[in-house]
């Protein structure tokens, strides 16, 4: 092809030499992620360590969306955010810090809480979605947005010891309503506040979210359609799931869709997205 | 843990719990004999066995209408169930069942 | 025991809530944290998360070794250096990331190369070392020092698309002398800089190394004593292996040992632990 | 990658390489069909058809005075081979044998 060099600055080549070296990358690979866009939904534990290592790679514009503001009890595992940010807005946070590593990326923070009325308006502007949420609502709500939209979902999550990633709607692969019809019973489900969550779960499962993002922007495919990583931080174990296919019967991807626009989420599951945190007494 | 396994080798085997493991008593892997029986031990037999005989309490957190519940994944062999006919599959020696609790924090 | 509490300060309970009520870890967990020290040699693309997620985690004392200064490549995969720090020392740069998230942290930057002659004055001061470097001759060096100070070593390495982990000297477990008894010819060693690295992989070891270390200050042992991580992010593939034990013939940490203090480790390895960068002109 | 894989099956088997798949034009798993032999197929004796049959060039980079070069692990079944006999081990049908180059950068 015609001078594949020419969209990369003087200093992107300085920047990312050790991936322009990279088999299997290149200048190419680079010129991708330069043309990406990437949207990482939820600011938190699993949210900063992929934002920063999209950054650092080298993906041309990365949205982040979150409503919350950075509280010190985030401290421990949302590790873009600041001491002397508690108080300001999660997406404003990493933004900042985005920027302060690599300011040729261009950075949009999404202060808004995603719902129904406004999900397909920001994951529009995106080419591959990641989600970095912490509950079930908005897992459902990504899902569909992503299957109407036509978008690869990179779906991270933590708890305690243990981490899942999956990557949805891609490839041909299955959505989450391909494995999972319904929606559990709330009093099923527990989040970071409840249940606890070593940080560094949620940091190695959003790292591996980033590269997984990367390999999709840059080309390469992913590892992880139609298969489930399951991480045991405790037993220092990886196990790698193969899930069932695209399901025909899917009622949002399968061949008979009854779902053809985005729904209320909070209704479907019986629980809003925000994950109120309760002080702990000791 | 998020997951419990049954294993089963010969005519016993194993049961892991994915976060199903607090349904457990917190056992995360079973090693279980199973009752030989005239009908063939399909996952729909199991999960009635796991139900009285290894689940201490709220059995409606983990088995709904004769099934798992929503959000529990069954894998065999590291596979989703559905690949070899969900509730109908035959358990074979050897198979290792796992039940995962799908997470949703972050 | 008395009044396990007495050590976390208010301030504590609040960052740390989400750990405390972890299973398995708890308050005891977290003041164990606390009362630990952890060196980090390398602050490069290992290092960086390491540190983070270390002191996010709130362990007490935080030591990092670099003598190197920030360059612009690199900042694909040291993600805690920011743009306007090039030409700062890095274990410097890291020390200013780690107390913004964590001023409560003591972090003490070691502005040193390695070497034989000042390794166990350093080492000597920690608890639990990392081995985040990028090169043979420092990677004996550690852990000789790791086996003549009884410090558990927590190796990881990168490059390319691919990362191994395995922790040293620990639970009787075997050393880097017991697996690897002769350095490799140096010509068929690549570093990141000529073989080039996608940055999260560095990135995902890195928190992996930081995991391990966690668990073995709370006291929760290491899954990867005797055991090998090879991590292939381009496949996403995890595969644990089984090392040899301790080797009653390994000339360091055997029954009759030959070495009882640090060699010269750039003659032993034919190669020195510098790891200069040259400038790609594409 | 890092790794070179010879898996057998039956009298068939397969390699794979890592780091040393360099030394192997670039492939990073074969499958090899051992001819049969009075000797046992030791990996000592696997060696030498691998640097006969296998290696492209400069075989020194893979193989130093009949084992492999410092920095190579081979692994038999995810197990050091060390564990096993290292260069006497008799290879098994269906063992997968891999030589994992260590890695040394961060
Ligand atoms: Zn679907
Ligand atoms: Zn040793």
């Amino acid at each position: 092809p015609e001078n594949l060099c020419s969209q990369l600055s003087k200093e992107d080549v300085a920047r990312y030499s050790r991936q322009l070296i990279l088999p299997d990358f290149g200048v190419g690979g680079q010129q991708k992620l330069k043309k990406a866009s990437v949207l990482i939904v939820g600011a938190g534990g699993l949210g900063c360590p992929a934002a920063i290592y999209l950054a650092a790679a080298g993906v041309g514009t990365i949205g982040v969306v979150d409503y919350d503001s950075v509280e010190l009890s985030n401290l421990h595992r949302q590790i873009l955010h600041k001491e002397h940010g508690v108080g300001t807005p999660k997406s404003l946070s990493i933004i900042l810090a985005v920027s302060s590593l690599n300011s040729s990326v261009k950075c949009v923070s999404h202060h808004v809480l995603l719902k129904s009325n406004n999900a397909e308006e920001v994951i529009s502007q995106y080419d591959i979605i990641i989600d970095a949420t912490d509950n079930v609502a908005s897992r459902y709500l990504l899902n569909d947005a992503c299957v109407l939209l036509k978008k690869p979902l990179i779906s991270g999550s933590a708890l305690r010891f243990e981490g899942q990633l999956t990557v949805y709607n891609f490839d041909g692969g299955p959505c989450y309503r391909c494995i999972h019809p319904s929606p559990p019973p709330p009093e099923t489900v527990t989040n970071c506040s409840d249940g606890g969550v070593l940080g560094v779960v949620p940091g190695t499962i959003g790292c591996l979210q980033a590269l997984e993002a990367i390999k999709i922007a840059a080309g390469l495919g992913s590892s992880f359609s139609g298969k489930l990583l399951l991480f045991d931080g405790k037993e220092g174990s990886f196990r790698k799931i193969t899930l069932r296919s695209k399901q025909k019967t899917c009622s949002l991807c399968g061949d008979n869709p009854v779902i053809s626009k985005l729904i209320d989420y909070e209704q479907f599951c019986g629980a809003s997205p925000t994950d109120k945190t309760e002080t702990l007494h000791l | 843990g998020m997951s419990t396994t049954v294993s089963f080798n010969g005519k016993s085997g194993n049961i892991s719990s994915g976060g199903a493991e607090l349904l457990f008593n917190n056992k995360k892997k079973f090693d279980v004999m199973l009752p030989s029986s005239d009908k063939p031990w399909t996952i729909k037999n199991l999960l009635k066995w796991i139900k009285d005989n290894l689940l201490e309490e709220r059995p409606e957190l983990f088995i709904q209408k004769d099934s798992v519940r929503p959000g529990i994944l069954v894998l065999v062999n590291d596979a989703d169930w559905e690949l070899l006919g969900a509730l109908e599959y035959e358990v074979q020696p050897n198979d290792r069942i796992m039940f995962i609790s799908t997470l949703h924090g972050g």
